[in-house]
């Protein structure tokens, strides 16, 4: 039966690929929409039907499919924002109506999809890397959508990833294939089995291979550079998968790797834990800068991966450990680390939407730009502020139970480098807070301005995208167990108790419903004792100045937080040079090959004189080796033809005659 | 096993093939059409009933006392499954042919002389036909030189100064590699031991193995054109497009390759020295390709030195197979296939520049996607393909090369390891390559007017992408099945 | 395992007696003790009930048709409320879900939250401005919050509001700890130098510039509840380990708690208000600084934490 | 002398453009000039290379046409010598301009410091600086007509003609916020509207409008009030310093009629000045003590402004302020001796409390770090704007008019005058400070050496059409009055420039680069007195209408607020 689903959701994902057929721009994309939400209502059903049969084998297309917890988990996490983001794509893709090539939309938004089905599922790496490639190049090809800014910023997302990403997994796999000798005994379980027959040094290989690729996926520092760009210029539907879903397959592998290839250590713990906090710390700091909406969250979604990765390591780290509370403290660590990819794929998915609307709405991403939107779109603005709050880590949603769990996991551990991550964590949850407070109010406080007073609310359709991931926020943030339910399964029953309630763990109970109920009952007491009777309506308070220009009367998205900004100016300052030192170096690979190629290119004819980059090279003929060596002869035998012809008659047959001796 | 069916397939076009030099226009088309559809015919029949009734199957048809096996097949797997995909190949091809090398064409404007053309492809096509099915150092002799002159005489199909430049260029260094190669090696042969059979290779002792082998491998080297003679395939492309397409997808650059195989098919235990001196040969030709990616600016030039390098892959994998893994065999026959197809639509899509636009100058092209949206998507795959990205099958053939290459370097020196390193580095670069170059030549403001090709231009491509991806994962298996033969 | 909440309505009784009476009182206490530090007579104790009196007898002025505008005060008020509804009042705590301690700061920032989302709701520099400070205030404390917990999780090895004074040991690293809290609450407060984001003579009252009349009435209670309730956990931190023995033991021992919880509120209060009256407001930058290098120095606190001193 | 070789010098190089020569008083030399070379002279003046302290003082307009039948424009600087060793005096450069097209270069084009008083010149008497840069409105309202300019003879002094509103604010710079201080801000005592264009908090540019409480006192003391009626208005141009505005009309229209008052009465005026001066500090200490929310040492300053200080002006005067002592040609009333004792006693209690307000403020270092290296006012931009007093003292000016000048009795007392290097609101409130205990011991000073004597000279009728000016030092710099006489013992025309009206111009030069939270310091650091700037014509801005008061209105006015008391 599951299985079946699967393959129903497949084939509805094939019919929505091939749904360009139809030609006419708006009914594919209404078409191809239209399957890829029937295919991710089938990945909801399958994870119903799923749940409590765990783990389920199978075969697809002849390749091995195994389902057990985990891949649940991110099945949810593909089902939901795939749901949400196919109804988005509903309306949101006729803005790009001028470029055309629906097909290719249709096949690569469907493909995608698909891929991270199947990669989840999959339980052979081949078809694991497989899967990820393809998922790779679809977004490659969505990622240039818009084929401006956007040109530059997929070329390099597909760079970065074939180098970073493609290169150690093929590595990866051909060390795995090394041990187990053939291509069907690839599964997981199999090249586990096997392992202990590699050298340490391979088996280092194998750890850093993984570890590299999955870094590079999900943007840790430093292979995050390519994040901002990309999420920011790819179209608002694509970066939600993007951030949503595409980067969760990283943690997937990385759960997976680890817990199901190779043996989780201490030491490995150590090394996901840095990265996760460094991440963490690096991408947030960064977002509080911007103020380009969708490049603010790509930042974002850099710091969050980083509370995911700093719960998985917590995992890595101590679910082995013989201690039991210390184990405890792993498990809770990791199911914080699923928890928090679940709930950062809901916010920043509704985010992106809701930036993605603003753009739809007022043209601009620009968060210095736009102001007032409230007015002009409430349901977005509604949407846009539960998932802020989400992201930030209020009570009352998801983002909070997960970061919550981070920390207590942290704090617990009693290890001082956990606890720092704890603290870290901390601190950069308020600098999430920030951020979204400048995100929410620059675009939806305030007034309309010239730009906002034009927009208009975005369709339904969108608003339906929006609120499904939104709303879901509110909900698993005051009953995590619809969420825990679910992420608790890769790390076995009974740890971590969620009920109706609230949810508890060693000693530790919270109960978000109370507080809620807490919270909600004063919050109506108040109102009503003390009904604001705010009926008079009056201009902001601008101490009474005459001819005051009241559209510059607020703070714009740039003059937040500048003097925190400038108090930690020498972090940014080393995250620059880093920056900086990566350019360099590529600048310095470029130069170096111009100089060697200078030699393999008859520079002479060239017409400028200077060759300073690349592209000046092409313009030459390019130099053999073989030539240099034969040409000689060649030429000299030429011009020996053209001297006399007899001569090469000559050379001829005493060739062959010399050749007959030999025979002979 | 009934081998007339193959015997057939390339009878046919060498005949009417001769016959093609006499005709032009419209009826050139219906005889070559005759030709090559009767040959893919005869290949898929041949295949439908190998898989049927799959072995090893050596027929000898001329045998002599002091030649030995003269003429004679080896119908396998291998050698089906080529010819199968050489007589597809060839079809979509010169299919494309039909209209490519026609008035319209804006670089090359043919008007006249079609018969000739075809008449030396379908020559150039039986040839490789009939190199697959050989059975004896002798066999693969004649057919190399039969391979060698069709392609000299497509390549200076243009008669331009530097087509025939490039044509005597390829044709001297094929025959100066046969010369002190394949030809001594043959003479060798049939001096010591009056026998070239392939059957024989496993009876020679080890230091004529040597020998052997590196005299075989260096004509095999050249035709593939690998270090050190390896220029002539980059000039070749001054040859009509389609020409190029096969020359490089399944041509002689491949026969080269298919010569080395079975060579190491049936040579039980090569020497180590071997391995070596083909190791440092590829692992050369690997460098040099990643230098000249960047350098090119010509997209069939671009195509060309990828070619090497795809080769180059290959060799690497018969590298694995040398050190006795199965598995190299396998890897490198699979990387040809699907090589072979992505090469195929590569080229025939540079066709469309120049016969859209007059130009294969990459620089000169921008905003394809606006002017030519079937190119650009074949494009994009192709180069993406080239360069190894799922799902066109590349990715797999390559992911196959370096996974059986680790099964045999594990624990050995790490320079062993260089190759397949190599093969993963020479993948980024071609790859750094492709999507900058598709960057600029795909988006943007358009350079040119609307192009336009022919409708059946446009369904050749389209079936090719069709074929390209789905091909691989039908002859994964079947190549699984490839073995030593010899010992 | 799994411990259920309990709600105490003597608790609810007592907690909704203390935050919706104390925190005016407390005010007109401080005012008092501020006018008799700067040679003034000083309004009656009562003066802020007389003010709140007012301002909830008054109309509110509409800036913006923001929701947020009128919404957020509520919300502080209430989340202030929630907050206090977390804390044990002798040994009734009003809703009690083992009190993570990390669970009550968010609940009281959210006072933050709704006060900043409310000054940014408005088209006034002056609001804003006033809102990204107090953004910046607790960007800065937070931290120093972070470390004081870190160090309890060592010492203690617990996170709960109530098991940590019971369980806290006397050691270097938590008088360290409860220093830090000190500073983090007093900062957290908004009493000078810290009223960075109301600096009512450079902006105009920050992020109460636009309020007026009721709204402004519940803001200003919020923020008076807030720094009760933080006052309060302190107290509660010093109150209960003095007082471990009888902490827990029948309702004698709660009430004797309770009484020396309120009557070291009502000492510290003049204390800060002393505190306050001495000094000048910091620049928001100044301030940020002044918790960074606070912060730095706290992580040394927790090393020697891990060490075990 | 040394003074009369730099004459000379400067008569030799203009000697073209001079056209006469006047010694009003032997320290204040008149030279009627050409229009033409105005800036080339000022300009030489203030950069002076020997007199290297002088400044811009201000550019009196005035409607001469019943007189000479053109307009004339004067620009005074104060030649102030640094090292002491020459003697210091005025020079008025006064030019006449067609009465048709009042036509001049502007000044303001080499000296900044003339930027404010050539936007009044053209406000207020339709005058036409040429190349000026910045000719935006300055004093008239946003909705004063174009065209019509209240302080030329022909305007009548209750005329209000209605116009229309128009923007005549700086645009602001891209990307920034608008920030506005004013007008109605608690930093601010009186109105004023600085807009500040921020990023973030960070100040980029400034723009500054003012003028929002024109009393019109210069129009309707001129030609309607005789020079004793005029000592009432003049006392009430400013709440603080209303002593000094008192003494230097008085001191002006002594020059006129060429009277030396009374060496007691000269006495009297130094101790009231300084006793003005004491209390304007202290007021000063505290609102700066307010602005950086340190509200103790606001509450502590301002109680001892009020016991020993006022309480001893109100025991020496009658009045805690607004004293009404003077008169021109000496002082109203005598002080009676057994109040020396009481002075002594309350000096000597004020100097203890003051060393414990210094105290107070030093000891809460975040007062310190909120006023040390903010608003800083460079040397050579403070010269430029010539900015006068504790503002420009705090700059490295050595600069004040009791000493530099040898006004009233301060010649024959001891003082020193602070003056600090570096500039920002520290320095300035250090300066002050200062002057404080330097005032204590002045006042010490006089009341030891007071001479017996009378405390009046009696002045008869003023000769008409002399002009002259007379200056003291107010707590915030230089006042300056300038006094032309008409007949009848009137005033043809009198001119008042108050010291804020110099340093306010600086204050955006101040704000520029520093934080929105430092603004109201950085602008109270000049102890900004708008009403003593804006003194030239009433205007309700709300309204748009325009009223001066007439003569016998303001009489009622004054005998109410009198009856009252």
């Amino acid at each position: 039966m599951v299985i079946y689903l699967l393959e129903l959701s497949l084939s509805l994902f094939v019919l929505g690929a091939i749904s360009g057929l139809v030609v006419e721009y708006k009914s594919v994309m209404r078409l191809s929409s239209t399957f890829a939400t029937l295919a991710s209502l089938a990945l909801i059903a399958l994870i119903v039907e799923a749940y409590g049969h765990l783990p389920i084998k199978g075969e697809l297309l002849g390749t091995p499919i195994m389902i057990d917890g985990l891949s649940l988990v991110f099945l949810a996490i593909i089902g939901v924002v795939g749901l949400a983001d196919a109804i988005y794509t509903f309306n949101y893709m006729d803005k790009y109506e001028k470029l055309g090539k629906a097909w290719v939309f249709a096949l690569a938004y469907n493909a995608f999809l698909a891929s991270m089905v199947l990669l989840v599922t999959t339980s052979h790496l081949v078809w694991f890397v497989f899967w990820w490639e393809i998922m790779t190049f679809s977004a490659f090809v969505l990622v240039i959508w818009e084929e401006k800014d956007s040109l530059w910023a997929g070329a390099q997302y597909y760079i970065t990833m074939h180098l970073t990403s493609t290169l150690p997994l093929l590595l990866a796999m051909a060390i795995g294939y090394s041990v187990v000798g053939s291509f069907d005994g690839m599964g997981f379980a199999d090249i586990a089995a096997h392992i202990g027959t590699l050298s340490p040094g391979l088996v280092k290989l194998l750890y850093a291979s993984f570890l590299l690729a999955f870094m590079a996926k999900s943007g840790m520092v430093p292979l995050h550079f390519w994040i901002p760009s990309a999420y920011a210029s790819a179209p608002s539907n694509i970066s939600t998968l993007l951030s949503g879903v595409m980067e969760k397959m990283a943690v997937y592998g990385l759960v997976r790797a680890t817990f199901d290839i190779l043996k989780p250590t201490v030491a490995f713990g150590y090394l996901v834990a840095i990265l996760g906090v460094v991440t963490l710390v690096v991408g947030t700091l960064y977002a509080l800068k911007q103020t380009n909406a969708k490049r603010l969250l790509a930042y974002h979604s850099v710091g969050q991966m980083g509370y995911i990765w700093l719960g998985v390591a917590i995992g890595i780290t101590f679910m082995k450990n013989p201690d039991p509370t210390l184990a405890f403290i792993g498990t809770l660590g990791l199911a914080a680390g699923l928890f928090h990819a679940l709930n950062h794929a809901l916010f920043k998915g509704s985010l992106f939407l809701s930036a993605g609307a603003v753009e739809y709405a007022a043209g601009t991403q620009d968060l210095n730009k736009v102001s007032g939107l409230y007015k002009i779109m409430p349901w977005t603005g509604v949407f846009a502020l539960l998932a802020s709050l989400g992201i930030s880590g209020v009570p009352l949603f998801n983002g909070f139970v997960s970061k919550w769990m981070i920390y207590e996991a942290g704090y617990y551990s009693k290890n001082f480098w956990f606890v720092l991550g704890a603290i870290l964590a901390l601190l950069i949850s308020a600098v999430t807070l920030a951020s979204f407070i400048k995100f929410y109010n620059s675009a939806f406080g305030g007034e309309p301005n010239e730009l906002t007073s034009k927009a208009k609310e975005v369709p339904g359709s969108m608003l339906i995208g929006q609120g499904i991931l939104s709303i879901l926020c509110l909900v698993i943030g005051v009953f995590p167990v619809v969420a825990l339910a679910i992420v608790t399964l890769p790390v076995g029953k009974g740890v971590i108790t969620a009920g109706v309630l609230g949810l508890s763990f060693n000693s530790i109970y919270f109960s978000p419903v109370l507080l809620a109920i807490v919270l909600g009952v004063l919050f109506i007491a108040f109102l009503l004792f003390l009904p604001a009777r705010a009926k008079e309506t009056a201009k902001p308070w601008d101490c009474g100045s005459t001819l005051f220009p009241e559209e510059t009367y607020r703070l714009r998205a740039s003059d937040y937080y500048r003097p925190y900004e400038k108090r930690i100016g020498a972090f940014y300052a080393f995250g620059d040079f880093f920056g900086d030192l990566g350019t360099e170096v590529i600048n310095r690979t470029i130069a170096a090959y111009v100089w060697i190629g200078k030699y393999f290119v008859r520079t002479a004819e060239i017409p400028r004189v200077t060759v300073e980059n690349v592209d000046d090279l092409r313009d030459g003929v390019t130099l053999h080796l073989d030539d240099a060596l034969i040409m000689p002869i060649v030429r000299f035998v030429k011009v020996v033809g053209i001297i006399s012809k007899t001569a090469v008659v000559l050379v001829l047959i005493v060739a062959v005659a010399v050749l007959a001796a030999l025979i002979w | 096993m009934n081998s007339t069916i193959f015997l057939l397939s390339f009878l046919i076009p060498w005949l009417l093939g001769l016959i093609e030099f006499k005709l032009d226009k419209k009826k050139a088309d219906i005889v070559m059409l005759i030709s090559a559809l009767s040959s893919l015919a005869l290949t898929s029949y041949g295949l439908v009933l190998f898989l049927g009734n799959r072995g090893i199957y050596h027929l000898v048809y001329i045998h002599s006392q002091g030649l030995g096996e003269v003429f004679g097949f080896v119908v396998d797997t291998m050698s089906v499954l080529m010819a199968f995909i050489v007589s597809l190949t060839a079809l979509l091809i010169l299919l494309y042919a039909i209209d490519y090398m026609s008035s319209s064409n804006k670089l090359h404007p043919v008007t006249s002389g079609k018969g000739t053309f075809y008449g030396w492809m379908l020559i150039l096509e039986g040839a490789v036909l009939g190199f697959v099915f050989s059975s004896s150092l002798l066999s693969f002799l004649v057919f190399a030189e039969v391979i060698a002159i069709a392609t000299w005489g497509v390549i200076r199909y243009y008669k331009t100064p530097n087509a025939r430049h490039a044509a005597n260029k390829a044709f001297g260094f094929i025959n100066l590699s046969m010369l002190f190669g394949l030809l001594l090696v043959v003479v060798f042969g049939l001096v010591k031991y009056h026998d070239t059979s392939l059957y024989a290779l496993t009876q020679l002792d080890s230091h004529a193995k040597l020998w052997v082998f590196l005299g075989v491998m260096f004509t095999a080297i050249t035709m593939s054109s690998q270090f050190p003679l390896y220029s002539w395939l980059p000039d070749s492309t001054e040859a009509p497009t389609p020409a190029s397409a096969f020359t490089h997808s399944i041509g002689i650059v491949e026969a080269g390759l298919f010569m080395m195989v079975r060579t190491i098919q049936f040579m039980d235990g090569i020497p180590k020295t071997a391995y070596y001196v083909i190791a440092i040969l590829v692992v050369i030709t690997q460098v040099m390709s990643i230098f000249y990616y960047p350098l090119q600016k010509d997209a069939k030039r671009l195509l060309a030195y990828s070619t090497i390098a795809q080769v180059g892959i290959m060799y690497v994998a018969l590298l694995g197979a040398m050190l006795g893994s199965a598995g190299g065999l396998q890897a490198s026959v699979y990387q040809l296939f699907n090589h072979s197809l992505v090469k195929s639509l590569a080229f025939l899509v540079a066709g469309t520049f120049g016969f859209s636009f007059g130009t294969f100058d990459m620089k000169k092209i921008k905003g394809l996607r606006w002017i030519l949206p079937g190119a650009a998507v074949g494009w994009f795959l192709a180069l993406l393909g080239l360069a190894g990205v799922p799902p066109m099958g590349l990715f797999l053939s390559k992911a196959n090369v370096i996974m059986t290459g680790t099964t045999t370097v594990r624990g050995a020196p790490w320079i062993e390891w260089v190759p397949i390193l190599l093969v993963l580095v020479d993948a980024t670069i071609f790859f750094l390559v492709a999507v900058l170059w598709l960057k600029s030549m795909l988006f943007g403001e358009p350079s040119y007017e609307k192009g336009k090709i022919s409708p059946l231009m446009c369904a050749v491509l389209i079936v090719l992408m069709v074929v390209m991806t789905v091909s691989p994962f039908l002859t994964l298996h079947l190549t699984e099945s490839i073995r030593f033969i010899g010992g | 395992m799994m411990k259920t909440m309990s709600i105490s309505v003597l608790g609810i009784i007592v907690g909704v007696v203390l935050v919706a009476i104390l925190p005016p009182f407390l005010d007109g206490i401080a005012r008092k003790v501020k006018a008799r530090i700067q040679y003034r007579v000083g309004p009656p104790i009562l003066q802020t009930y007389y003010d709140l009196q007012k301002l909830f007898g008054l109309p509110s002025l509409r800036p913006t048709e923001n929701k947020w505008f009128r919404v957020a005060p509520y919300l502080a008020l209430a989340s202030a409320f929630s907050a206090a509804f977390l804390l044990p009042y002798g040994k009734w705590v009003p809703v009690k879900f083992s009190g993570d301690i990390v669970v009550f700061f968010y609940v009281l920032a959210m006072v933050s939250v709704a006060i900043i989302i409310g000054a940014f709701s408005t088209q006034n520099a002056h609001s804003n401005i006033g809102g990204h400070r107090e953004m910046m205030m607790v960007l800065s404390v937070e931290p120093i919050l972070g470390v004081a917990l870190g160090i309890f999780a060592f010492k203690a090895g617990t996170l709960s509001l109530s098991a940590i004074p019971l369980k806290v040991p006397a050691s270097f690293s938590t008088v360290l700890a409860y220093l830090l809290l000190i500073y983090a609450a007093y900062a957290e407060s908004g009493f000078v130098p810290f009223d960075i984001a109301e600096a009512e003579t450079e902006i105009a009252g920050g992020v109460l510039v636009e309020y007026s009349g009721r709204l402004l009435g519940v803001l200003e209670y919020a923020i008076l509840a807030k720094r009760l309730v933080l006052l309060w956990l302190l107290s509660t931190f010093l109150t209960i380990p003095i007082l471990r023995g009888i902490a827990l033991t029948g309702v004698v021992g709660g009430i004797v708690v309770l009484a020396v919880q309120l009557i070291l509120v009502l000492v510290a209060y003049p204390l800060i208000a002393a505190l306050e009256a001495t000094n000048a407001r910091y620049r928001i930058d100044q301030a940020v600084a002044l918790n960074t290098r606070i912060f730095l120095l706290s992580l040394v606190v927790l090393a020697v934490a891990a060490v075990g001193w | 002398m040394v003074t009369k070789e730099c004459l000379a010098e400067f008569e030799d190089k203009f000697k073209g453009e001079i056209r006469e020569k006047k010694f009003l008083t032997p320290t204040q030399i008149l030279y009627l000039v050409d229009k033409k070379d105005l800036p080339d002279m000022a300009y030489y003046l203030q950069y002076h290379p020997e007199f290297d302290e002088s400044y811009y003082v201000m550019g009196i307009g005035s409607d001469e046409r019943q007189l000479a039948g053109k307009f004339a424009y004067a620009p005074v600087i104060n030649m102030l010598d640094g090292s002491g060793k020459r003697e210091n005096f005025y020079v008025i450069l006064k030019a006449r301009l067609d009465k048709d097209n009042p036509e001049f270069p502007s000044v303001a084009q080499k000296l900044p410091a003339a930027l404010w008083a050539e936007r009044e010149v053209r406000d207020l008497l339709g005058f036409k600086p040429l190349d000026h840069p910045d000719l935006r409105r300055l004093i008239t309202p946003e909705d004063w007509p174009e065209g019509v300019y209240p302080l030329r003879k022909d305007h009548a002094y209750n005329a209000s003609p209605a116009g229309e509103l128009q923007d005549g604010y700086k645009k602001a710079p891209e990307d920034t916020s608008t920030v506005p201080i004013g007008p109605y801000h608690m930093a601010l005592d009186e109105p004023a509207h600085f807009r500040l264009f921020v990023k973030g908090e960070e100040i980029v540019d400034v723009d500054y409008r003012g003028f929002y409480s024109h009393r019109g006192i210069e129009k309707i003391g001129e030609g309607r009030l005789t020079y004793n009626q005029i000592f009432y208005i003049a006392e009430r141009i400013c709440g603080i310093c209303g002593f000094q505005h008192s003494s230097a009309y008085a001191m002006a229209v002594e020059n006129i009629a060429g009277v030396e008052i009374p060496a007691r009465a000269q006495y009297i005026r130094t101790i009231l000045l300084e006793i003005e001066r004491i209390h304007s500090h202290l007021l000063w200490a505290g609102v700066a003590c307010h602005l950086v929310g340190f509200d103790t040492g606001f509450m502590y300053a301002w109680r001892i402004r009020e016991e020993p200080v006022m309480w001893l002006a109100e025991r020496l005067t009658g009045n805690r302020k607004t004293y009404g002592m003077n008169i021109v040609g000496g002082v109203r009333r005598d002080f009676l001796d057994y109040r020396k004792t009481e002075i002594l006693d309350k000096m000597k209690q004020l100097k203890k409390d003051v060393e414990k307000l210094y105290n107070i403020a030093v000891s809460s270092d975040i007062l310190i770090k909120r006023a040390k290296d903010v608003g800083v006012l460079p040397y050579k931009v403070a010269k430029d704007y010539g900015v006068v007093g504790p503002t420009a003292r705090a700059s490295g000016r050595n600069i004040d008019v009791r000493r530099d000048h040898k006004v009233f009795a301060y010649k024959d007392v001891d003082f020193d005058v602070p003056v600090y290097k570096d500039g920002d609101v520290l320095a300035r409130l250090l300066v002050r400070l200062d002057e404080v205990l330097q005032s204590i011991s002045i006042i010490e000073q006089a009341v030891d050496q007071m001479p017996e004597g009378d405390i009046f000279t009696p002045i008869g009728k003023l000769p008409p059409y002399q002009e002259a000016l007379g200056y003291t030092e107010a707590h915030r710099g230089e006042v300056i009055h300038y006094v032309l006489t008409g007949t009848n013992n009137k005033v043809y025309r009198w001119k008042v420039r108050a010291p804020t009206y110099n340093n306010l111009a600086a204050v955006p030069e101040m704000l520029k680069g520093y934080r929105v939270a430092d603004a109201p310091l950085i602008i109270a650091s000049i102890d900004p007195c708008y009403a003593c700037t804006e003194r030239v014509q009433i205007v309700d801005v709300k309204t748009g209408k325009v009223k001066a008061l007439n003569e016998a209105e303001f009489n009622d006015l004054s005998i109410k607020a009198s009856e009252e008391l």
